[in-house]
């Protein structure tokens, strides 16, 4: 059965952990069969989104694997623009693959998938 | 996006108190977007997020923005729960709170959990 | 219901209520910082509920298996998955 | 020596450990998240220590200074500066 | 009696609580009539540092503060370069007012001050 | 700076566990500087933080930072302790540790505050 996910991260980019369960989720959700209509990244999450040529993410840096899985799916990594504001991820600081957007972009996804999860 | 939007019952748990994280202020955004965009949704403040619902006493210097709560009312939002024991626990058992809420302990909460469509 | 439990358990009153609301047909799964619920000497678990673990959490944080409670089944990302479309709802705490 | 406790109080085993390596002499201001430890219902506060709390952190976090318990005093930020030059050291928890 | 104080700022951006304290512990040392002989912005504390044309912190923005003081006083606003790279706050997104430094600016500071604090 | 730097005797409290948030490779990081600066330093692990004393069982995408808590010996740092109770909670208290540490109560690790010229 193929099912249809919506995800949200709110996590801190220093959060390692949820940091590498929400990315490797989303990988694995796909190559289980299943979709992924969008992922948000609400919060602190949206520091994740920060242009890697700004930061130096020894530890583990979620944002590239991020960017890898868009581009070998078609995943819509979608940034909250209020959170964005909040944390320094605008136009000028956003990494490749990301986009900004507002609150609706994340309740039409929800409106349409099967399920919703949030790794806070 | 052509889908068509079809709000979904929705389920809201804030446990953060105000203005140690940035956290609490964006679970409160949620709420109020879904609440503007007509979705029907249910709050529940748990743990320290009752905090949100002690009556203003802020020094002017921090932006007073659990008051947005004032808005649900308006929104026609009137599925506002409060964890018992936190209730108490942070002194606000007897207290006149920012909006009327429901008092209700786990078995409740979970009820709710169960009716929701969506939890987010 | 799924229930994904992220909080440090150090914060007892918010893993007490999850402990609580959390049913018979409920599974709880502890991951980031919440797998050191799991600790033998962490905050009981009722057994009405299924409690797992994020084996890659255990191992980031040090803990080894011998150390956790046995009730305390392990998984990975696949079984999260297969979780979260086994259940029609998660509910993240916090 | 003076303390500043700012972590949550609902973290019992730090909370716990500072108030048992505070001594007689000693002062722990609550402050931030850490003044949630002043509340009626709150943790045990050893008396053999004096305890205070920001009155700026309380009010902003709804708390008002009926639900606190007598024994911890009310501070402003002259006297949390005071009390640094008074003692010699500061410890920060966390 | 006037002393000289070293002040480590390792607090979240977003705890606006703590951010408040350190600010004003400093505005209410010097008004005193001590000295500051340096704010060493270390850990997540790099992050108060952003420049603020790329953000929009409208609860409270404790970087306003920091540099409204290092105007008026002689105070040397110094974040730490490995925890700068970890947040984003590198030349290009400094704010006025502040300047990269090594932990040895930090150690420094210490070994000259009379008191050491922490606001974590 | 033309001041002479004149080490003081220091104790570092670490009170995080790894790889949740920034917090405990920062900590980590103050008293490697500290060390490798010959400053003389005592490091107390509390709470989760003795979770940093923990043999390595990283999967390899997490850099175990830990690790640099080798070089402790090599600087001559040998003022390691740890608190009694954390260990027992976090089943360490039998457990080959990365370094050998000393085991102490709140009263241990009190004194060793009394006897710091500075505390980090």
């Amino acid at each position: 059965m193929s099912l249809e996910f919506a995800i949200m991260v709110c996590h801190r980019p220093d959060n390692t952990l949820m940091a590498r369960h929400a990315v490797t989720f989303a990988e694995r959700a796909l190559a289980l069969g299943n979709t992924v209509n969008c992922v948000f990244f609400y919060g602190p999450g949206a520091a994740i989104a920060l242009d890697p040529v700004l930061l130096s993410r020894d530890e583990f840096d979620p944002g590239e694997r991020w960017q890898t899985l868009a581009k070998t799916g078609d995943l819509d990594l979608a940034v909250c623009v209020g959170s964005g504001e909040r944390y320094g991820t605008v136009e000028e600081t956003l990494a490749d693959g990301f986009v900004i957007t507002g609150l609706g972009r994340w309740l039409a996804a929800v409106a349409q998938a099967d399920r919703v999860v949030r790794f806070s | 996006m052509t889908e068509v939007l079809k709000p979904r019952e929705t389920l809201l748990v804030l446990s953060e108190a105000p203005h140690i994280s940035s956290r609490s202020r964006e679970r409160l955004d949620l709420l109020l977007a879904l609440a503007a965009g007509d979705w029907p949704v249910t709050v529940v403040f748990v743990d320290a997020g009752v905090l949100l619902l002690a009556p203003p006493a802020e020094p002017a210097e921090l932006q007073d923005y659990p008051a947005g709560l004032g808005m649900l009312p308006l929104f026609g939002v009137d599925a506002v729960w409060a964890e018992r024991g936190a209730l108490q626990r942070y002194g606000l058992a007897d207290t006149a709170l920012r909006i009327p809420v429901r008092v209700g302990d786990a078995g409740e909460i979970r009820q709710l959990m169960e009716d929701a469509a969506c939890l987010m | 219901m799924l229930h994904w439990y992220s909080a440090a358990p150090e914060r007892d009153s918010l893993f007490e209520l999850c402990a609580a609301v959390a049913g018979p047909d409920d599974t709880v799964v502890l991951l980031g910082e919440g797998v050191r619920a799991a600790l033998a000497a962490g905050p009981a678990l009722p057994d009405r509920v299924t409690w797992l673990a994020m084996k890659t959490d255990l191992a980031a944080q040090g803990i080894a298996e011998n150390q956790l409670k046995a009730s305390v089944g392990l998984i990975e990302t696949d079984e999260l998955v297969r979780l979260a479309c086994r259940y029609p709802k998660v509910q993240s705490w916090p």
